[in-house]
């Protein structure tokens, strides 16, 4: 059997509706089959990097061939871009799976809980394969339904409450998006992305392609939580289980809304100046806004998850300073060079701000709180957390020698080298303001004077979080080699051409 | 024409009730009516004047069909709906159970 | 809930049973006439919430009834995957391929796989709606008590 | 293949992260490895400083076999390292510095608590240090730089409030100074179109050459804790292990920001004259500034800390002046200072031992039981405050020269001023002075207290490396003109010749001699028969039990009308950049905060009105 790409979807399902009919018979079956499932997906994503794929790499579904050059089946492509991402969300699905196994007893109906995520990660998988922009749109609903679902998974006061926000917001941009896909059909009369790119690339600019590019823009937007679309996240990731909130900061914001913007508005849409004006603004402004909302929070997960915000608008500049490149006719290396900032800083975050989750659930598994004003001294009692924390926090504020400094590194130099001196400017202040808030978590939960020593609930951590923790750290390290030209050329430049080269994906697609 | 600025009416009325009303099961009404407007604009735009219902039958020469993928988005749109709805009302009736209220004003533990 | 009265409770009884029989034939003729799996497992399930909705909640044991009704939807829609997913062991390889046998067009047997979607798609809507209900019901108990 | 420069980058790095995985219990075992790995880099240190200038890549690839060769082939050319006079001096000083302080480093007391995993950050911190001076391209040399940041704080033990939060603002200071430097590298590739530290050479004459010195100045002036950037050092000082402070802020640190400063001034960029005039008023800010605040300290260490930063100011000014004889004053005094100063936080460390307090008022009359501490002590003291004949005595001479010099051959604002700097900087040395007589007489001298009676000199580890230390400044002081300058500081500024008369070795003979003669008068004096009187103060006598603290000395100048408002503000941090930002970004934070307001209306106008907006901007 060849390789195919289907299995990123059909496997992660056939876990989430195995687990309740078995799970509901076997114990510890859930477990077991999700961190299987999720090690599968990496080892196969590994195993496509090793064979070398011949991007992209096109499954039509239900075996329809193009009539008339126009594509009827639905298509399923994997391509450069599509598989940095799909390594990003299988890699965090697979540790904090892992992670849950020891972090999770705590709840009751374990078996919800793992359905929940392997659906969540059929649903991302589906949304970065699909090559259909309405299967996006039902992927991504699958993906954010059991979003949902997990965020109100404790069912406690607050977790409910974020679950409620999330949804209406959630809901509203679902909303948008289908009105875009629909004035879309409209205007093109397909759904595939490669033929609407050809049409679009043809047409002229009306004012409904206007219209519709708004529409996906606050849609995908409020996924991604860009600023001013952003007051679901700090409530809806502070509140679900530590390993979700890994999940979704890690990498469902970056799935179903940095990934779609990326596709549609690099690949599809004609680059025009005032819409990746637009973009870069929204990104700069949540660079900004989301580190100054940060940098007061108490409550640990909260800060992270206004992080979220800040660090999604680095990579929305990072490609957004490609576009206005792309669109200038400038220098197509520095174009490059931004893209692969934004890219590469993608899957840092996804990596250290999972990391950074998970060392939140690790803090609360212990001392049973989330606020740092009665954390203190943990340095003590949790070292692998403490040390683990400390590599993250370095990594997101820019320290070298982790990942975090060499995709800052490359924003920020292509920015200048853009000559888009406020937004270096902006990114070195969010910096210091990002460096300055870790450090506040670092000082007031692990060291300062000890006030955690009565309140401890266990005194040590079960070895499924552990590994998970020192995984993901010596992957933050590790992925600092990914500016290696010779790794960067076996992962980082495939996804950056894709970007670049705009109108090449549906040329690629449109002959197989 | 008309249809459509039906549909756009219709959208303004469940916004309406997303950003004006306070009983969370209000909102989700008001939510509801949103989607089902987007719906609406989904099977208008397959709709083709004096069209047939797109079903194969024997003896038919020519025949004009409506446009039947519209349908088909919006008969996945509306189970994607259903599921976010009840979701919804779950989490609606979970948080009256908790919180004591339906009013959205007191729902707000979590803010800053 | 303690149900209705006598006379929705005997109509119920006696219209449940058509309206079931209705979904399944909507459910069965799905590749031949409008509706399908998703429409007929509607009716199939709102044959089973009338009956509830007639007879009361506290006929049936609501707990065990909805995870039966959850296993149920998980059962049809694995078989539905992996009915998909055959098809990467069959014929052309790819995802979602029609392997059976078509048949002649108009017959009931025909269409290859189709109508076997059809009818789990039918038994996960029905399942799956029943537990919306339940699940909306049962916590609706829990709120009043 | 394993070339020497592998050994001095990569073997200190290597074996910091085995090191760290040996549990803290085997401290010594670690120690002992430690000081073994740092005598093999002196080693390679030394017989680097006989190479010739070269540009040696740190990854060679030989060959098409070992571990992935495209890896290395690609790696060969960013790795480039740069070897000339200038870095292999400076390395050669990290080279003599590092052994001394790991083998002070290796004795512990039995309830003292040193930063966990020290010697596996220590080597790592050697290796980097290594790496950033010897780094051409900018980016890996950012790097590295960066790296030391990280390890600088890993170097405090942060167990209380206090050294937590001293911490956390030293590491917030230094990397955002990392992050500004990204700007500024940008900048000079956008320039230069190369990265190459031995290839640039930029005239400092359009605006973004400019702001780019500026930028990575800012860089240089942060690690090395000049004036405004400087306010981590006391903070930092303060609270670290004694080791820690002279490791890191005391010598490492001014030897790389230094070293980076002297690249940007002479090797990459071409300055212009207001850029000297504002690094020359940068520098005797810092050297008043700083000192002035020392004067007023009460904990000896955080004292240290304000004279590590009016040290700098020396250097900043040395090197600003761009004449060699000003660039090799200042790489002297970068040098003299790291040594005595390191010596001095040493010192400091023993005292804190002995006497568990840091507080000069709670200190006195020491010399007698630390003699050798004493003894080392003062010599520093004297160096740091320019007494002939020592090295800092020396240095300063040289920088001094350096400004009249500068004042008679450039043309210029800066040039014509030169009274003003020289005048500055004479004051400051004199300020210095003033307040190590506060830290002898507070710590050594004065009246012994009781509780110290049971006190006794520290074993030979301790005393080697202060002595060795010490020994460093007398011969550096003595030889300073006819061997050390020459040899080692012509090659890396360019030579020159001193315009005036002055001989070292003569000077330091001749105050060797009459330190004798006055030991003899004072011994023939001892055979008389002398007067004996109780001492008196102010016309009373000064009984048993009265004591003047030395602080309260420096009362008068903390209490001067106009300079007592100065402190004042500048305890309420109205000074430090640090704390303006952190108010200014927490204003900020509590405006935003206040927006959401966790009603679920509100967030959903908020998308609708974006929604809006973005419908405006694009369609209209």
């Amino acid at each position: 059997m060849e390789l195919t790409p289907a299995l990123y979807i059909i496997v992660p399902l056939l876990g989430a509706f195995l687990i309740p009919v078995i799970g509901h018979f076997v114990k510890g079956f859930q477990k077991v089959l999700t961190v299987l499932i999720t090690l599968f997906l990496v080892v196969y994503n590994i195993w496509f990097f090793v064979t070398g794929f011949d991007a992209p790499v096109v499954t039509k579904v239900g075996g329809w061939e193009a009539v008339n050059d126009v594509p009827i089946a639905i298509y399923l492509v994997y391509d450069g871009l599509s598989a940095f991402i799909l390594l990003t969300i299988c890699l965090i699905a697979f540790l904090s799976a892992f992670y849950a196994v020891g972090y999770i007893k705590r709840f009751t109906a374990e078996n919800n809980f793992y359905a929940l995520l392997c659906l969540m990660i059929a649903g991302m998988n589906g949304v970065v394969l699909s090559g259909d922009i309405f299967n996006i749109y039902v992927f991504l609903e699958i993906a954010v339904i059991a979003s949902y679902a997990l965020v109100a998974f404790g069912t406690e006061k607050q977790e409910l409450e974020a679950s409620f926000k999330y949804q209406v917001l959630g809901g509203i941009a679902s909303i948008l998006i289908l009105f875009a896909v629909a004035l879309l059909y409209w205007q093109t009369q397909t759904l595939n992305l490669a033929d609407i790119s050809v049409i679009l690339q043809e047409g002229t600019q009306t004012t409904a392609l206007i219209f519709t590019e708004v529409l996906l823009i606050v849609g995908f937007g409020l996924k991604a939580a860009m600023i001013p679309f952003h007051a679901w996240l700090p409530d809806a990731h502070s509140s679900a289980p530590s390993p979700i909130s890994a999940m979704l900061s890690g990498v469902l914001i970056k799935a179903v809304g940095i990934y779609a913007l990326l596709r549609l508005f690099f690949n599809i849409f004609v680059i025009t100046y005032e819409v990746s004006l637009v973009i870069t603004i929204l990104g700069a402004l949540s660079m900004v806004v989301g580190v100054l909302l940060a940098i007061g929070q108490w409550d640990l997960k909260r800060l992270l998850a206004y992080h979220s915000i800040s660090q999604m608008g680095y990579v929305i500049i990072g490609v957004g300073i490609g576009m206005l490149i792309i669109q200038r006719d400038g220098n197509m290396t520095i174009a490059a060079l931004a893209i692969a900032g934004g890219l590469f800083h993608m899957i840092n975050h996804a990596l250290f701000k999972g990391l950074l989750f998970l060392d939140a659930g690790a803090i609360e598994f212990m001392a049973g709180t989330r606020n740092l004003r009665n954390l203190g001294g943990l340095a003590r009692y949790m070292p692998v957390t403490s040390s683990t924390s400390l590599g993250a926090s370095m990594a997101i504020s820019g320290i070298p020698p982790f990942n975090g400094f060499f995709s800052k590194l490359l924003i920020i130099i292509a920015a200048v080298r853009g000559e888009f001196y406020l937004l270096a400017a902006l990114a070195v202040f969010v910096n210091f303001v990002t460096l300055g808030s870790f450090m506040k978590f670092m000082r007031y939960a692990f060291y300062n004077s000890d006030k955690s020593k009565a309140k401890l609930k266990t005194d040590r951590l079960p070895f499924t979080m552990k590994f998970s923790m020192i995984t993901m750290v010596i992957l933050c390290v590790l992925m600092s080699l990914m500016i290696i030209p010779y790794f960067r050329e076996i992962m980082l430049t495939p996804a950056v051409d894709v970007l670049v080269n705009t109108s090449e994906y549906a040329t690629k697609l449109i002959g197989l | 024409m008309m249809v459509y600025i039906m549909c756009f009416i219709l959208f303004m009325v469940g916004l309406y009730g997303v950003l004006t009303r306070r009983n969370l099961i209000k909102i989700v009404i008001g939510f509801s009516i949103m989607e089902f407007s987007c719906f609406l604009f989904l099977a208008l735009i397959g709709y083709i004047e004096n069209g047939l219902a797109p079903i194969l039958k024997e003896g038919m020469k020519n025949p004009v069909y409506v446009d039947p993928l519209p349908q088909a988005m919006v008969l996945t749109a509306i189970v994607i709906g259903l599921a976010t709805t009840a979701m919804l009302l779950a989490i609606a009736i979970r948080i009256y159970k908790k919180y004591g209220t339906f009013d959205i004003r007191k729902v707000n533990e979590l803010k800053g | 809930m303690n149900g209705m009265s006598l006379i929705v409770k005997k109509v119920t009884q006696l219209m449940s049973g058509l309206i079931f029989m209705y979904g399944l034939y909507i459910i069965t003729h799905g590749h031949l006439t409008p509706g399908g799996g998703f429409a007929g497992g509607a009716i199939v399930a709102g044959a089973f919430i009338l009956l509830i909705l007639a007879f009361g909640s506290k006929v049936i044991s609501l707990r065990t009834e909805k995870s039966q009704t959850s296993i149920t939807e998980s059962l049809a829609l694995l078989i539905v995957i992996i009915l998909a997913g055959a098809g990467l062991f069959f014929g052309s390889y790819v995802f979602f391929n029609n392997y059976l046998p078509e048949g002649e067009v108009g017959e009931l047997i025909s269409a290859g796989v189709i109508p076997l979607y059809n009818i789990f798609v039918g038994m996960e809507v029905s399942a799956a709606l029943l537990t919306i209900f339940l699940g909306l019901v049962i916590y609706k108990e829990e709120v009043a008590s | 293949m394993i070339n020497d420069l592998n050994i001095i980058v990569c073997l200190p790095i290597v074996a910091g992260i085995i090191i760290f995985l040996l549990p803290d219990a085997f401290r010594i075992l670690k120690g002992i490895l430690a000081l073994a790995i740092t005598l093999i880099f002196s080693g390679f240190a030394i017989k680097i400083f006989g190479y010739a200038d070269a540009l040696l890549p740190l990854v060679q690839q030989t060959g098409e076999t070992g571990l992935l060769p495209e890896v290395t082939r690609t790696l060969e050319q960013y790795t480039v390292m740069n070897i000339n006079s200038l870095t292999t001096i400076i390395l050669l000083f990290v080279a003599v510095l590092a052994p001394l302080i790991c083998l002070y480093s290796i004795y512990k007391e039995k309830n003292e608590t040193f930063p966990s995993q020290f010697y596996s950050w220590f080597l790592i911190t050697l290796g980097s240090s290594a790496g950033t001076v010897l780094a051409d391209n900018l980016l890996l040399f950012l790097f590295f730089w960066g790296v030391l940041g990280y390890t600088l704080y890993k170097l405090i033990r942060q167990h209380d409030a206090q050294s937590s939060d001293a911490a956390k603002k030293t590491l917030i200071i230094v990397g955002s100074s990392d992050a500004i430097m990204i700007i500024g590298i940008g900048l000079l590739w956008n320039i230069a179109g190369t990265l190459s530290i031995s290839e640039l050479s930029v005239h400092t004459s359009s605006g973004p050459a400019i702001m780019a010195f500026l930028l990575l100045a800012v860089g240089s002036f942060t690690k090395a804790g000049a004036f405004p950037f400087h306010t981590w050092i006391p903070s930092y000082t303060g609270k670290a292990h004694g080791v820690s402070s002279a490791y890191m802020p005391a010598s490492f640190d001014k030897l790389i920001g230094i070293y980076f400063l002297v690249v940007l001034c002479s090797r990459i960029f071409v300055l212009n004259q207001w850029l000297t005039l504002v690094l020359l008023i940068l520098g005797v800010a810092t050297i008043i500034i700083a000192v002035m605040m020392a004067l007023i300290q009460h904990n000896y260490k955080k004292l240290l800390g304000y004279h590590a930063v009016s040290q700098v100011g020396y250097m900043v000014v040395g090197i600003a002046l761009g004449t060699p004889l000003g660039i090799a004053a200042g790489l002297f005094h970068m040098f003299n200072n790291a040594v005595y100063k390191s010596g001095l936080f040493l010192s400091a460390t023993t005292i804190e031992r002995k006497t568990g307090t840091v507080d000069l008022d709670k200190t006195g009359g020491l010399a007698s039981k630390l003699p050798l501490t004493f003894i080392t002590a003062l010599i520093f003291a004297l160096s740091i405050s320019g007494i002939p004949p020592l090295n800092g005595f020396a240095s300063k001479w040289m920088i001094y020269q350096g400004i009249v010099d500068f004042g008679q051959q450039a043309t210029g604002v800066a040039s014509q001023l030169w009274i003003v700097w020289l005048a500055l900087a004479v004051l400051g040395s004199a300020l210095t002075l003033a307040s190590f007589i506060k830290f002898i007489s507070g710590i050594f001298l004065g009246r012994k207290k009781e509780i110290f009676d049971n006190i006794k000199e520290v074993s030979f580890a301790q005393w080697i490396p202060v002595i060795l230390l010490a020994v460093i400044c007398l011969w550096f002081g003595a030889f300073s003109t006819k061997y050390v300058v020459k040899e080692l500081f012509m090659p890396a500024s360019g030579s020159f010749s001193f315009f005036s008369i002055w001989d070292s070795d003569l000077l330091f003979w001749l105050v060797i001699a009459s330190i004798i003669a006055g030991i003899l008068i004072y011994w023939i004096g001892r055979f008389k028969n002398m007067r004996r009187a109780e001492s008196f103060v102010g016309g009373e006598k000064a009984g048993e039990d009265k004591e003047f603290p030395v602080t309260g000395f420096y009362l008068t100048v903390k209490n001067a009308p106009g300079l007592r408002q100065i402190y004042d503000l500048a305890g309420r941090k109205w000074f430090d950049l640090y704390d303006l930002l952190k108010g200014f970004v927490l204003w900020t934070n509590k405006g935003f905060s206040y927006l959401h307001t966790g009603i679920l209306t509100t967030y959903t106008f908020w998308v609708y009105a974006g929604f809006v907006i973005l419908l405006l901007l694009l369609i209209l």
